[in-house]
């Protein structure tokens, strides 16, 4: 058995491995291992190639891409995503516009420890993919699976342009798989994470997992949702979507980032935009409060989407 | 609240020399307070019944308490993570901490946030944003203000520890007191470890407090681990910036004798610390002080120990019983305008 | 007649005057008057009360953060909007949270001097607007015209919540009127800018300009286009939308801003999904290129949305 | 391109002594090409013939050719707004000067980006994004490649102003530099404003250079209007970071002689600055020393400024006749994954 979390570990080894331009640099990613252990034993495995930072997200980000320049593949880790905003400008203005300016590609992984896990707070339960997302250059992946996690992360380091990495942090331990993938889809491909022919949920990251739950609720009343993950949200893959809205005549797009914007936004966006007559009933959006990320759990569990409310919506869904 | 440590401001140092052994003693028994009620939660965490993490300063008493206890009313005051022992001399109640480590509604932070996070900005005392130097220039801001509002003799005092020296906010917040000659007092305390981060990694001047002639501002060190040093050090900064000389940068030294957080075993810590005169504990060298000095003897010692605990227990039963917070009753509104939230009518605006 | 700028000037002016709790802060605002000239003159007017800051957007806007706390009422001017991304962090996860932890308001203004100018390049001449809009706890003002712009900077500073006040470097010299308002329309309330019966476009800033003029090319063609400004993008002015989509049967949504996310996504996503049997055809949007914005003019004019592709997309949604 | 300024390799300075003369009259060719370069196109500018800004380095053009100077194949260069002369000298073709600011598509930034957004970060030469302090720590990166990379005895330098000293890039990006102890040369220029900021209201240290000792780097200053001293404190500086001694924090005095941009008229700039020494023009002084030291005689420098301004005009007129981008040919891709762009089909991904 493999968690989520050792899946990251390994992809960065294998990284490592396999090409010598690879390194690592974040806080703690050293001898520590890492905040949450991702790097373990890596800095002892590959001496010299993963590197203590200072507590500088701008200069981390700015260097990598320095270094990326100069035809290195550096792995940033974020301690945790919402500190990627001190390094915002990295990667919106100089990562993400490189290519396009100069015509040289800018070859760095960030990685953004993601997501709400109880008694977290405000400040360390952010899920910022649809900040990075809306700027040109950047990929973003939001990898849903074990097996993702893993393969998205070796696919990352190999692309060309500045890939953002949001890995969920509620499911580094929660999420278990037997092994690791050989093969995996592209970057830009989203999945049938399951099928079904009365509404599509178009989902990412931890809320597949809850749509899921949600979709097994649902059957026991007699109702057969698909449920799409999208797996990168930049690129994203409209023309699974869209098949699947054929299939199903409704959608609900969930997302446990804030409700202005985001992607689930975009999701409505492009479904009535390109799929308008493919659908029987307005299509359907849940996010998150429009509040800071809660630190109780009784509140943070409300405050995101859950089984039980991504259940809810989509009863209404199916009424409507 | 809880009186037998409510100090009468007229107890506070003055910007004249520090009233020893009272002052001391005063110091010493916000620390013990502070160590025993950080070490119940401790206990708590590891009986699982606290969410999220638990950050202690242990070690860090001596230098966080100076900080407090040089500030008054009417000053600003920025704690960081290891600041239990500044906090309940700036005048935090210690059922904010309970309260706030144990999630309940009637807590500051009502459950909203929790932990450090916590503060009461109407009083000057501001919540942490987690984000490393975030904080100074929002102090500066106050005392900007403050000099807008002819409030006068105010200081402002942010901690943070070494590791935060790297971050653009420091620099970018440092500067701009420097430039407005605020009466800021930034103390920073070297424990030799940002996380798991040596020193050498974070930083290569050979003393953070080089640091302060190149922002034009007044630079001190102190032992961190010596409460004497620190309450005259800090006092001496904080009467400094009282008196308009502008930003005073605090470096003291001294080892975390913690994990970085209760979840951390701290392995990474090197034993060489531990044997130097800067991996002693504040506390101890605080209570072998007062003996030596006859400032206090054990049953003293002993007595404060006990109310300490007691309080502490107090605090914290009462915490428990405190109820959670509702997500049914909760006031989903991120403005204060409420009239703004969607859904709301909006007024019209009539300009003059 | 008074220009946009002056129209911003002027409402400085005045809050400085009517109120003693404002002041000003940002990089050479003070004797110079800003890189724009619009504080040209306050500081001469209200000595002590436009301040000059040090190259420190971070530092600029937590500072106003802690005097907003003490009851001041600061007004922030960022040289460029591009420029708030190194001054993010302060705006999004301390003002905007400020409230709703704490119980104390924040009330902010941040002034981003916003949008494509010919010759500007990839860095003077971005929209931020769907950046802040998608964090909780932030008023998100898009002001399309004079009198709007003094209406609504006038509005910001009253306003208890940090405001985003985007205002457009074209429209500084561009736009004049005959004088400055006496009542406006408040925050969260979009306007008619121009009726239609046979389609919506719904936008803000600049583009309500290039969609007025859209719309007037395609009253020579018979159409009659509702253009609808929605001023503020956040709290946004739904009903005003519907009510406008239910007269039409069709809508686009037209943004300067990338075409990843951002308003477009959120207006198309709330139409879809509150609006959805109002609609005669697919909702359709117009964003720039998803580039980074270009610096010569002959590019940069194909980039953004113009009153031609406008005009384009419009004889698209209405022969759909 | 240009034969009569291509230098050869072997002729920049080494680790060791400078050599003058040669070295002093390459330097104020440079100097002077710059000088008739950014003239030429500041009448352009107003003439309407340029879309922006334009940003002068009029003042500025004897510390950055020594930059430029005492740099050489593999090293990095980071230029800034005011970096014309450095450019030329570091390898830049003037071309790619007029190409830029005329927005021609065969510019090395092809339209995309202009005037002084460019650069050829292949070559070394990296492209300025606007925010300021952000290319200091690419260059850092850059170092740490060549290190991965045992590319030995390269070393990057980086320009500033005095006003870029204030933002976090800064702080953080020297203090990379130094915990990395990477050959970063970061030159400042302090030529006493930003824009129309003076320095009282930027920084309040009295010296800019004892910023050096809190970074722990090695700091000098320098007269940024004698092209000697700026030859050799640079040379000097950049000898001992390919020496391995770590990072060098340069401070140059000088006063802008130009608006901030062309649209400017400086009129905040005060007459005191311009009575003193650095308010000096460092081509003047350039030309006096030369002329002192009979290094030049008035004759030869009446050839090199004839030859300056032939170049230049070709360059214009080269520049002038090439096409503006197409819209309709541009490709509108920001990804150098051309299978990411939506709308390609995706290709499998194989692991190993
Ligand atoms: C900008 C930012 N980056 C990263 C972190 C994560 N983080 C929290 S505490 C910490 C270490 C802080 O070390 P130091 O400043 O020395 O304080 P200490 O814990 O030693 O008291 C880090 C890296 C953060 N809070 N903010
Ligand atoms: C982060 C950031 N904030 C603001 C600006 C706008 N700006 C461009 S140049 C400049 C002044 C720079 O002054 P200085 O660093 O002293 O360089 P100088 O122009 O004097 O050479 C400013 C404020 C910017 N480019 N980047
Ligand atoms: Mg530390
Ligand atoms: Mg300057």
């Amino acid at each position: 058995m493999i968690t989520y979390l050792e899946a990251i570990r390994e992809a960065q080894r294998q990284a490592l491995e396999n090409d010598p331009r690879v390194y690592i640099y974040g806080q703690d990613v050293g001898a520590f291992g890492g905040a949450f252990k991702a790097t373990k034993s890596l800095a002892q495995s590959f001496p010299g190639r993963v590197l203590d930072s200072p507590i500088s997200e701008d200069a981390m980000v700015g260097s990598a891409i320095g270094a990326a320049l100069q035809g290195m593949r550096p792995i940033v880790e974020m301690q945790f995503a919402d500190f990627s905003t001190v390094g915002f400008n990295q990667i919106v203005n100089q990562a993400a516009t490189m290519f396009w300016r100069t015509g040289l590609p800018c070859p760095i992984t960030v990685r953004l420890p993601s997501g709400g896990t109880p008694g977290s707070g405000p400040f360390h339960s952010q899920n910022l993919e649809a900040l990075y997302a809306h700027y040109p250059g950047l990929i973003l992946m939001t990898p849903a699976t074990v097996e993702d996690a893993y393969a998205m992360l070796l696919e990352a380091v190999a692309i060309d342009d500045p890939v953002i990495f949001c890995e969920h942090k509620y499911l580094y331990y929660h999420l278990k798989a037997d092994s690791l993938p050989k093969e995996a889809l592209p970057a830009g491909k989203a999945r049938v994470a399951r099928a079904g022919r009365d509404a599509t949920v178009v989902t990412y990251s931890a809320m597949v997992h809850e749509s899921l739950a949600a979709a097994d609720e649902l059957a026991t009343e007699g109702w057969e949702i698909e449920v799409i993950d999208l797996r990168t949200i930049k690129p994203l893959d409209t023309d699974t979507v869209l098949a699947s809205v054929a299939r199903t005549g409704r959608v609900l797009a969930v997302g446990e980032a804030w409700p202005w914007g985001g992607v689930t936004a975009e999701i409505l966006a492009r479904v009535a935009a390109e799929g308008f007559n493919l659908l029987d009933a307005p299509p359907m959006r849940l996010n998150s409060k429009d509040t800071p990320v809660p630190y109780h759990p009784n509140l943070w569990g409300t405050h995101r989407p859950t089984a039980r409310s991504i259940a809810d919506s989509l009863r209404v869904l199916l009424r409507s | 609240m809880h009186d037998m440590f409510r100090l009468a401001e007229a107890h506070r140092p003055s910007c004249t020399a520090v009233e020893f052994p009272e002052t001391y003693r005063r110091a010493y028994r916000w620390m013990l307070l502070a160590r025993v009620a950080e070490e119940k939660i401790a206990s708590l965490f590891r009986g699982g019944r606290i969410i999220g993490g638990v950050f202690l300063g242990r070690g860090q008493e001596a230098i966080s308490v100076a900080t407090g206890m040089a500030l008054r009313d009417g000053d600003i005051f920025a704690p960081l993570i290891r600041d239990q022992a500044g906090r309940l001399a700036f005048g935090e109640s210690l059922l904010d901490f309970t309260l706030t480590y144990l999630g309940a509604r009637s807590g500051p932070m009502r459950g909203r946030d929790g932990n450090v996070h916590r503060g009461r900005p109407k009083e000057g005392l501001l919540p942490m944003i987690s984000h490393l130097g975030a904080m100074v220039s929002v102090v500066n801001g106050m005392l900007m203000a403050h000099r807008f509002q002819k409030k006068e003799n105010t200081v402002g005092a942010a901690c943070l520890g070494e590791g935060a020296t790297s971050t653009g906010a420091f620099h970018e917040s440092l500067n701009q007191a420097a430039v407005e000659k605020l009466p800021l007092i930034l103390v920073i305390t070297n424990n030799q470890y940002a996380y798991s981060t040596p020193n050498h990694r974070q930083f290569a001047c050979n003393d953070l407090v080089d640091k302060a002639i190149g922002y034009g501002v007044k630079g001190h060190s102190v032992d961190g681990t010596d409460l004497s040093a620190c309450l005259e050090t800090i006092g001496g900064a904080v009467c400094a910036a009282r008196d308009g000389e502008g930003p005073q940068l605090i470096i003291a030294s001294n080892l975390r004798l913690a994990g970085h957080g209760e979840h951390d075993d701290a392995h990474y810590i090197s034993q060489h610390f531990k044997e130097l005169q800067l991996g002693r504990d504040c506390l101890d060298v605080a209570q072998n002080h007062m003996l030596a000095q006859k400032w206090a003897d054990a049953s003293m010692l002993d007595i404060w120990l006990r109310d300490s605990q007691s309080l502490v227990e107090e605090a914290v039963a009462h915490s428990l019983r405190e109820p959670a917070p509702d997500p049914a009753k909760e006031d989903w509104c991120a403005l204060a305008s409420r009239h703004l939230l969607e859904g709301n009518p909006p007024q019209p605006t009539h300009l003059n």
